[in-house]
């Protein structure tokens, strides 16, 4: 269906005619692509297309009803604690935690990947959080919960970012920071993988490779 | 043979109830058993069947609507 | 309400408008470190211990209990409250109270922990902390362990603590709290880690509940057999140690065991 | 031996395969049961001290070991679909599951029917009905787990696990009851010890064995059929069948 082009470098994600099944509807099959270091691609359709099926498989989190992916030409289930190592993932959900106070949640969230959690302040500040740090996260509105969670994104290293929807509830000038942070994400070696229902602004369009998922009534295989 | 008469196989030496009891349940149980999972592949085939229908039509529908676009778009050039 | 939320939104825009200038500061400083190439993917960015990882979620699920104290307190009412039902149904004759007192106990501690049970993943699954401890580079069955942990010191411990003065309204045999104690301590963890199973596997339906006491109750039959006999030789002033080993071994059977299966289920329910 | 067995792993082949293999076993089935029970009810000897209530025996026996040997099979399904991932297995598994609820049924039930003239009480909490009432509660978890998922797949992981942590738990409950039972054996002295049994009796019970047997491979093929059905809807050879089949 969607293949997408290839360049000399090893993908950092590759997956293989991917099939994927929900509620007895095919939203994608025999799905093929390879993402490279530098890349923000970015996966658009309607909803209901599959969206977040898609990048929930890509990170490993649902199995595909067929189809196989790669993390660097190795199968991920095979080398899970490394892949982990160089996944950040942001889901639609954003784990923040009501009972704990906006900087906790985040020092947490970065202990559980393996940072240090000495910039977490410096990280909330970035995310127009700063005079928050210390105010429950059930006190504050899910915009802000979104912020806690992409907090990560200023300290993360890791090479693969599957982002769900990352400027929902984020205001105009928190996604255009978001868009530059992505732009020298990609320029330093990254690869940056989201959906989302607005155009990119400030990254120019021949910089980002779409995957178009389809709406489809079908549910039979070719 | 261990009866004589047909009442006496009923009667099962006093504890008829108890044996027919035993041997109808497993009966109606089996027997239920046995139809449901026959049945059901008829009801499988059926769902499917349907399925595809309703697929055949939201196909339809949506390529009737995109001719109907096109022709509202021409006519409004 | 209202009120109160739109006061947030107005300190919020303000402090937008201040931290405009903090984020191009920001961002300038960070296209200067970025030159820092992307970590490799062979060297992790702290080493990652078991310890920590397990220190990391002890700390945060009971940093939450202890924010959120209902949860902890509430399955301790019931377990007081379901005990002190009892001699009111049957009787207040002490003699058959004792009798029977292991057996109400050790079904009310199982009820308790039932009814405790499905707070240990349902609000990480709800606000997709979950989908996050799975993403992340330690195993999972360190974090669920860690979990299930935390999930003992809240319920379990409790229990254990409160079972001695039940065991007094119950007129429970003088020889027996030791054994009652032992084999709550032994047997609680058993229920927990036991219990984490059914979790996580009805952590993604709608209505789990009802399902998770189907399948879990099942296999706490063993730790009620063996417990209550235990309490029950005891009673009789005859050594209970057979018992406890059993107990023993079931404990460090499903410590072995449990988290690999709950990490499994927790793939599956979050799939 | 995975080579040999390769070919069945495909959803179509075995289901073509289950297709033929039906009439033969409903047929082998139907034989042996009908030998069995005419045997066991006519002609079988009565027992000296239970007189002719031993005939619940015919039932009962094959019903409870078939009980647990479905729940082992099922075990293995659930193994092989975890670790190898094979889909088929998850749909064997399933397609065990409520059969293996039914004879436990049986079981319990013509347990309790058996019970009553012996025992004088419809219910006895002997360690062998009350190991056999657990393991209804344990098929029944299982069916219901597998129902309350809507995905196929997925139902049919989180029942294998469930399996799986069922399986390891059976001897550990069985030897719990048992015990229990012992220690708290009362007046009731179980009658249902070991029957010596004549060779008169021991024949129609093999062919009653046999025939149950048969019984639950032709439900199992049934339901295996259907569960392949459900699962591969979006093949195009099921779309095939469907259409020929709802052409006719």
């Amino acid at each position: 269906m969607n293949t997408l082009s290839k360049k000399n470098a090893t993908p950092l994600i590759s997956a293989k005619k991917l099939t994927c099944i929900r509620e007895e509807r095919l939203l994608f099959d025999e799905l093929s692509l390879q993402i490279n270091p530098g890349d923000i691609v970015q996966v658009e359709g309607p909803n209901g297309s599959g969206k977040t099926s898609l990048l929930r498989i890509l990170s490993g989190l649902s199995q595909p009803y067929d189809g196989k992916i790669f993390y660097k030409e190795q199968l991920i289930s095979r080398c899970r604690e490394e892949f982990h190592q160089n996944l950040l993932y942001f889901g639609h959900l954003s784990g923040v935690k009501g009972e704990m106070t906006a900087e906790e949640n985040l020092d947490f969230n970065l202990a559980l990947h393996g940072y240090n959690t000495e910039d977490s302040l410096a990280n909330l500040a970035k995310v127009n959080l700063s005079g928050f740090e210390d105010s429950l996260a059930s006190h504050l509105s899910a915009g802000q919960h979104r912020r806690i969670a992409l907090a990560r994104l200023y300290q993360s290293t890791v090479p693969i970012w599957i982002l769900d929807e990352p400027f929902t509830a984020i205001d105009k000038q928190g996604v255009a920071s978001l868009e530059q942070l992505f732009t020298l994400h990609a320029q330093r070696g990254g690869c940056v993988i989201l959906t989302t229902h607005q155009d990119l602004i400030s990254i120019k369009p021949e910089q980002i490779k779409k995957i178009t998922l389809d709406y489809s009534y079908d549910s039979a295989l070719d | 043979m261990q009866f004589n008469s047909f009442s006496e196989f009923i009667n099962m030496g006093g504890y008829g109830f108890y044996v027919w009891l035993s041997f109808g349940a497993a009966a109606l149980i089996l027997a239920c058993l046995l139809i449901s999972s026959k049945a059901g592949h008829q009801k499988i085939i059926t769902q499917i069947a349907k399925r595809k229908q309703r697929e055949d039509k939201l196909r339809q529908a949506k390529a009737l609507r995109k001719q109907q676009n096109k022709a509202l778009n021409e006519v409004t050039e | 309400m209202t009120l109160k939320a739109q006061s947030t939104h107005e300190t919020e825009n303000i402090v937008g408008k201040i931290d405009k200038i903090l984020i191009d500061e920001a961002l300038i400083e960070s296209t200067a470190n970025d030159s820092s190439p992307l970590i490799s993917s062979a060297q992790p960015l702290q080493p990652l211990s078991y310890r920590h990882a397990f220190m990391l979620v002890l700390k945060r699920d009971l940093t939450i209990a202890m924010r959120h104290k209902d949860d902890m307190i509430n399955p301790l009412l019931f377990f007081v409250i379901v005990v002190t039902l009892f001699p009111l149904g049957i009787g207040p004759e002490a003699q058959t109270l004792s009798r029977i007192a292991p057996g109400i106990i050790w079904v009310a501690a199982l009820l308790a922990t039932l009814l405790s049970l499905d707070r240990l993943f349902k609000s990480d699954h709800h606000d997709g902390s979950l989908e996050q401890m799975l993403l992340s580079p330690h195993p999972i069955f360190i974090l669920v362990l860690a979990k299930i942990f935390a999930h003992w010191l809240i319920t379990g411990l409790p229990l254990i603590l409160i079972a001695p003065l039940l065991a007094v309204l119950l007129h429970l045999d003088e020889n027996s709290y030791t054994a009652l104690l032992l084999t709550l301590l032994l047997g609680t963890p058993v229920l927990s880690l036991l219990g984490a199973v059914g979790v996580a596997l009805t952590v993604g339906i709608k209505k789990g509940g009802v399902l998770l006491s189907l399948l879990v109750l099942p296999l706490y039959i063993p730790v009620l057999i063996f417990a209550t006999s235990a309490i029950d030789t005891a009673a009789l002033g005859l050594p209970y140690s057979g018992q406890l080993a059993i107990i023993a071994a079931l404990f460090f059977g499903s410590l072995t065991l449990a988290p690999f299966a709950v990490g499994a289920a927790l793939k599956v329910s979050t799939n | 031996m995975w080579k040999w067995l390769h070919p069945y792993a495909n959803p179509e082949v075995s289901y073509h395969f289950t297709n033929k293999l039906l009439p033969w076993l409903s047929v082998l089935s139907a034989i042996f049961l009908s030998i069995g029970l005419v045997w066991a009810l006519l002609f079988a000897p009565a027992d000296y001290q239970q007189g002719h209530s031993f005939r619940i025996f015919y039932i009962h026996v094959p019903a409870a070991s078939l009980s647990m040997g479905i729940y082992f099979a099922m075990a293995v399904a659930a193994f092989s679909s975890l670790v190898w991932q094979l889909k088929l297995a998850d749909a064997s598994a399933a397609a065990m599951a409520p059969v293996g609820a039914s004879f436990t049924a049986i079981a319990l039930i013509t347990g309790a029917a058996w019970g009553k003239p012996m025992w004088g009480t419809w219910w006895i909490w002997d360690a062998r009905l009350t190991s056999e009432l657990i393991l209804l509660f344990l098929y029944l978890g299982v069916i219901a787990l597998h129902n309350a998922f809507e995905d196929k797949n997925l139902a049919g992981k989180a029942a294998g696990i469930l399996t799986l942590v069922g399986v390891i738990n059976i001897p550990i409950i069985k030897y719990s009851v048992d015990w229990w039972n012992t220690l708290h054996q009362g007046s009731t002295v179980s009658k249902l010890g070991k029957p010596s049994m004549s060779l008169d009796m021991l024949w129609p019970f093999i062919f009653c064995f046999i025939g149950f047997s048969l019984l639950v491979g032709v439900i199992i093929c049934l339901r295996f059929r259907n569960e392949i059905l459900a699962r591969n809807s979006i093949r195009p050879w099921v779309r095939e069948l469907v259409k020929n089949n709802s052409s006719q």
